[in-house]
């Protein structure tokens, strides 16, 4: 495992772990924010990767794809959060029967509109070919994706950090009635923040698109490596969902590299690991008293 | 209790009414419908959502498959083993998955249920890899009674289905049963009364587990093999979606859950190639309009004399 | 014999401190009321006692043995019964199925028929708790607590919410309960306070203000200025 | 794929509408699964694609046919191929880490060895990988060349992720016919350029009989036929071919079964016959290479290995 190895491992690490945190953020929100059990996630996913496919082969201009299937994807969620979702707040069983039915419909929309033949994404014209970093070869579109998460985490960031809104989505998480109290309209920053949720799914689709193509499969696959990182991180918490990330992104790399044959259980290692030592989560807050 | 019955002759006479497929879908609704059940200890009375249960249920019928490739076809040896190993592992898997608790128990769940099927999609000279363990022959009772023919193996299923019904049953209505139905209902004041909930829940976990190696075990019996995707998260999916649809807390439910999602599955499939679509809006409408599940909802226009019964999921005030 | 002694104890939520140092004991069969202001730490004190809460320092002991550390599923069953602040009941099953929980652990020889009848509860025992007034279920959460035959008895702010008429019935029950039960009472209706405690404890921000007979503390200079208001009227 | 669900569908057929054969079955997991049932039920099965090479072996029976291949079958030219013909000595294998990868990958390495060839590095990603970028930086590359195989939705992913990690350049890639399948090759581009691969089916073969098979598929269904497409159509032809020979009556069973094992005609892949031990499919191997002409990605064949001089032999 000579240097250069080890350079692309890295980059391959910080690569893969930036793109689960672009699907792991908007599950971040939904799931820990609003404690809906949203198994139709992974469709929100493949919906943006499906939706993009179409708008580059219509357009032709990656820009207009993602923003394209974004905006689509998370009308679609807010439709679902407004007549169904917002009716079941609080019963986390119902939410598991209303998601799977959604992922099933979705699921079948898309086999029927696409066909079942896997198919590719067309990498954006700039970001095609490889250039030679200490002598390691490595895709260009992959440093995008770094250099996109890495924005993307920012903003995120600041949203929630330093604006109203971002204080408003924390308090929610910790008290919904005591939001409501203060005359927030907290069903407006549901339906806004489910919206976001989906949003942010659409623009990893459209973003992982080009790497993991699009087939139908890959909701189910997603979602539970969305899954797998926000209950890392802990419930709730965008960093937590950013530190899960990475650390499943060296796990996974790192973990095919050196114990090829336990690859299909790095993942899973790593969260009951996780879980064990601290049952929250790594930022996960302590259960409500 | 005269629901009860009426269900029961209706499913012992309605093998002379069904063709050989007809047949062949009751088997399997049944078999599920047992998976399901043991499911709904833990959905339904304990309150634990697990998305590992298909793990014993697959590692019952492995233990029975393994054993057949070993020389050992005897089948009163082969369930009792496979329902202990489904208990052992349950043992050893509950004193880790109950440390957390809500969405975090249901996500160490689905790892330890995942990571089992890696192990049984790797681990090629033991359980055959993704290709599975096909060839396993119906049991030999012992007596003359042949389990090739479908409608024999029908009764068993039958029997040890109603069997696990009347226990289960009974299991609720003693002071241990109670106990777990309080823990549902609230840990704090379980606690406050002197009750040892992890306990009573780990108890839940190790039986539900058992019911389920034996739904597993009647499964490879009857389809002859047992491959990686029985332990499949989708497989504990689908079992949490049949408990839901058919109602949780009732024993019953789930076992029409289990019929109405294979029949659904199978027969909507022949006529129409959209059926995920058509199972898919039928889920949203159930979760909108049937409150707690067909068996809820059939027990509340049965039972209209219950005090102002409300659907016991969203009146908790919390 | 102490029926309960707190030494030092002191509790952390992150670097805010909510008790400082509180020690204090409780007699057998004695009637104590902890009263002060929202946020002084009662249900705090409250939670470790009973063992749902850790203490970051300090001991407790119940009848001379040292239970700091012991589950609360334990503690409950040496006797200490408890209510709940927000109610706390098995809110889908009937009374008599929620009071049996409560016999069916513990050690006494209680009837559930009897039991009932003595409180009046038994036309109801098939009525679903979820459906009960809310007086009723406070009544019940006592109820509860009693059914496990407790040696010593935490009641939570068992008058929150009520009516005067129930309020007056609830503290009638207490008064009436037998004096081989010990009583801690957190309670904000003074009234309630005076009628049923023979000693009071004035906690504020975490540390003991003064304790003693009502009398005492009804005079004392100290709690008249911080709890009754300057204005020092009569109460 | 869910062998659960294939076999309550199989006896909806079977005990339901009492169908006389059956065929198709894509998954080998299927294949066993239904093997017990089908062939109680005293049902041909003519199986148009599942590989396990157990199906015509230790699960073999005279009900089960099979036109596609068995794991290995068209791989194993391929070592003597790249021994002899490309002078290869020291390969890289990369497969799925699933039973047909593994067997397939077998097939090569055991005929590569034979020749006398090194494997001097074995890599298994799991099914279902996305980002083969780990595997790919772990690649030895004092290796002669890259042995793979892949299919369906990997093999898209996996050409252009060698591409872009640059080894495309560096390491000449062989593989099996699947990866450079003609239904991948428009989404693969250049990336799949200079593969070169062997198989029992080539879009491009020339002979009048693919000619005409490929221009008929191209008129009925608007793109290239593939391998599942050829192998539909011979499994379709075979049942044909049985019926006629035996004047439509399948009553007598054992006639029947004989019929089919007699069946012989020019497909579009060139001579089919069975091999009547095993009943499995005898076919020619083509060693093709991937080009661009006029445009158009194709599988350009440059090498027939006749069956008589396939080394592979259906492991017992």
């Amino acid at each position: 495992m000579e240097v250069t190895q080890i350079i692309i491992q890295v980059l391959n690490s910080i690569s893969y772990g930036l793109l689960l945190f672009l699907l792991a953020a908007g599950l971040s929100l939904i799931f820990g924010l609003m404690g809906v059990i949203n198994l139709a996630y992974g469709s929100f996913f493949m919906l943006g990767v499906y939706l993009s496919l179409a708008v580059i082969e219509q357009t032709g201009s990656f820009i207009l794809a993602l923003l394209g299937a974004a905006t689509a994807v998370s009308l679609v969620s807010m439709v679902m959060e407004v007549c169904f979702i917002r009716k079941i707040y609080n019963r986390e069983l119902d939410q598991v029967l209303l998601t799977f039915g959604f992922a099933y419909i979705f699921m079948d929309i898309v086999r029927w509109c696409w066909g079942g033949t896997p198919q590719s994404l067309p990498k954006p014209v700039m970001l095609q070919g490889s250039i030679s970093i200490l002598g390691a070869i490595f895709p260009v579109y992959r440093l995008a994706v770094i250099f996109v998460g890495i924005l993307l985490a920012l903003v995120l960031w600041l949203i929630v950090e330093k604006t109203r809104m971002g204080v408003i989505i924390k308090a929610g998480v910790d008290d919904k009635e005591m939001v409501s109290g203060l005359g927030i309209n907290i069903r407006l920053y549901f339906t806004l923040i489910f919206a976001l949720g989906a949003f942010l799914a659409a623009v990893g689709g459209v973003l992982g698109g080009p790497i993991t193509g699009a087939y139908l499969g890959l909701d189910s696959e997603i979602l539970v490596l969305a899954l797998a990182v926000v209950v890392i991180g802990g419930l709730g918490t965008l960093k937590g969902a950013f530190l899960g990330s990475v650390l499943i992104g060296f796990m996974e790399t790192f973990g095919n590299a050196f114990f090829p044959n336990y690859a299909m259980m790095t993942i899973y290692i790593t969260m009951v690991a996780v879980l064990v030592l601290k049952p929250n989560g790594l930022l996960g807050k302590d259960e409500r008293p | 209790m005269f629901l009860g019955v009426t269900l029961l002759i209706a499913l012992i006479i309605l093998p002379f009414g069904l063709g050989s497929y007809g047949l062949s879908l009751m088997i399997s609704v049944l078999i599920f419908g047992l998976f399901a059940m043991s499911l709904d200890i833990l959905i339904g009375y304990t309150g634990l959502v697990s998305f590992n249960h298909a793990t014993f249920f697959g590692v019952g019928a492995y233990v029975v498959a393994i054993l057949f490739y070993r020389g050992w076809d005897n089948f009163w040896l082969a369930l009792p083993a496979a329902v202990a190993a489904s208990v052992l592992l349950a043992t050893v898997l509950g004193l880790v998955v109950l440390r957390s608790s809500g969405p975090y128990f249901l996500m160490i769940t689905l790892a330890f249920g995942q990571m089992i099927f890696a192990l049984a999609w790797k681990w090629r000279t033991f359980t055959g890899g993704d290709d599975g363990l096909p060839g396993i022959p119906r049991p030999d009772l012992g007596f003359p009674v042949s389990m090739w023919n479908e409608q024999n193996f029908y009764y068993l299923v039958l029997v040890f289905i109603c069997l696990s019904f009347l226990l289960l049953r009974q299991l609720f209505r003693l002071p241990l049963g109670r106990a777990i139905i309080g823990v549902k209902e609230s840990e704090s004041r379980m606690q406050a009364l002197g009750y040892n909930t992890w306990l009573l829940k780990y108890l839940a976990y190790v039986i539900a587990a058992g019911f389920a190696g034996l739904a597993g075990v009647l499964y490879v019996y009857y389809n002859g093999f047992i491959s990686p995707q029985e332990l499949n998260w989708t497989m504990s999916g689908m079992a949490i979606l049949m408990v839901v649809i058919g109602g949780t807390g009732t024993l019953v439910g789930p076992v029409l859950g289990a019929g109405i999602i294979l029949i659904l599955q199978n027969l909507l499939s022949a006529y129409t190639e959209r059926w995920p679509l058509v199972i898919g809006m039928l889920f949203v409408i159930c979760v909108i309009h049937v409150k707690d599940g067909i068996a809820g909802y059939v027990m509340k226009l049965w039972e209209k004399g219950w005090k102002g019964y409300e659907s016991p999921g969203s009146e908790k005030p919390n | 014999m102490k029926a309960l002694e707190v030494r030092s104890l002191t509790k952390y939520y992150g670097e805010f401190q909510v008790l400082k140092n509180v020690s204090f004991s409780v007699e057998p069969g004695e009637r104590r009321a902890i009263i002060g202001p929202n946020g002084a730490g009662k249900t705090t004190l409250f939670n470790i006692i009973s063992g749902t809460l850790k203490p970051t320092l300090g001991k407790i002991f119940f009848f001379h043995r040292d239970v700091t550390y012991m589950s609360a599923y334990r503690r409950s069953r040496l006797g200490i019964g408890r209510t709940f602040q927000i109610t706390n009941l098995f809110f889908n099953l009937s009374l008599m199925d929620n009071i049996n929980l409560a016999l069916q652990i513990s050690n006494s020889s209680l009837n559930l028929e009897e039991f009932l009848r003595s409180w009046g509860f038994w036309e109801k025992r098939r009525t679903r708790v979820g459906n009960l007034s809310y007086g009723e279920q406070r009544q019940v959460e006592l109820l509860l607590a009693l059914a496990q035959s407790p040696k010593l008895i935490l009641l939570d702010e068992p008058t929150a919410g009520m009516s005067p008429v129930e309020t007056e019935a609830i503290t009638r029950i207490i008064t009436e309960l037998p004096r081989d039960i010990t009583i801690l009472i957190i309670e904000h209706d003074m009234e309630v306070v005076f009628t049923l405690a023979d000693s009071i404890t004035v906690l504020h921000y975490g540390q003991i203000l003064c304790e003693g007979t009502k009398e005492q503390v009804k005079s004392d200079p100290r709690v008249k200025e911080v709890y009754l208001g300057t204005a020092g009227e009569e109460v | 794929m869910n062998p659960q669900v294939a076999l309550q569908k199989a006896r909806r057929l079977v005990d339901g509408e009492n169908v006389d054969i059956v065929t198709g079955i894509v998954s080998s997991t299927v294949a066993y699964a239904l093997r017990d049932y089908l062939v109680e039920n005293k049902v041909p099965v003519i199986i148009a694609n599942a590989g396990a090479a157990g199906l015509t072996g230790e699960k073999g029976s005279k009900y089960i046919f099979r036109v596609s291949f068995a794991n290995g079958q068209y791989e194993y030219p391929m070592g003597d191929y790249a021994y002899n013909q490309l002078n290869l000595r020291r390969v890289v294998v990369m497969a799925p880490d699933y039973a047909a990868g593994l067997e397939k990958a077998r097939g090569f390495m055991d005929s590569f060895r034979a020749n006398g060839g090194e494997i001097i590095q074995e890599i298994y990603p799991k099914l279902g990988t996305t980002d083969y970028g780990p595997y790919l930086a772990q690649v030895n590359k004092e290796a002669d060349a890259v042995w793979v195989h892949f299919s369906g939705t990997d093999c898209i992913r996996f050409v252009k992720q060698y591409a872009d990690y640059g080894l495309k350049d560096i390491l000449p890639l062989l593989a099996t016919g699947d990866l450079v399948d003609e239904s991948a090759l428009p989404h693969q581009g250049d990336a799949a350029i200079g593969i070169v691969s062997s198989h029992h089916y080539s879009a491009a073969l020339d002979t009048p009989e693919n000619r005409k098979f490929v221009t008929s598929y191209r008129a009925k269904y608007g793109e290239e036929p593939n391998m599942y497409a050829d192998q539909g159509y011979v499994a379709a032809r075979v049942i044909v071919e049985a019926l006629e020979a035996t004047g439509g009556d399948i009553s007598d069973t054992e006639k029947f079964l004989s019929a089919i094992r007699n069946v012989r005609f020019t497909a579009p892949r060139g001579p089919f016959k069975f091999d009547p031990e095993t009943q499995n499919v005898i076919f020619d191997t083509y060693i093709q290479k991937t080009e661009k002409i006029h445009g158009k990605l194709v599988n350009t064949v440059i090498k027939t290995i006749p069956a008589a001089e396939n080394g592979w032999s259906q492991p017992k």
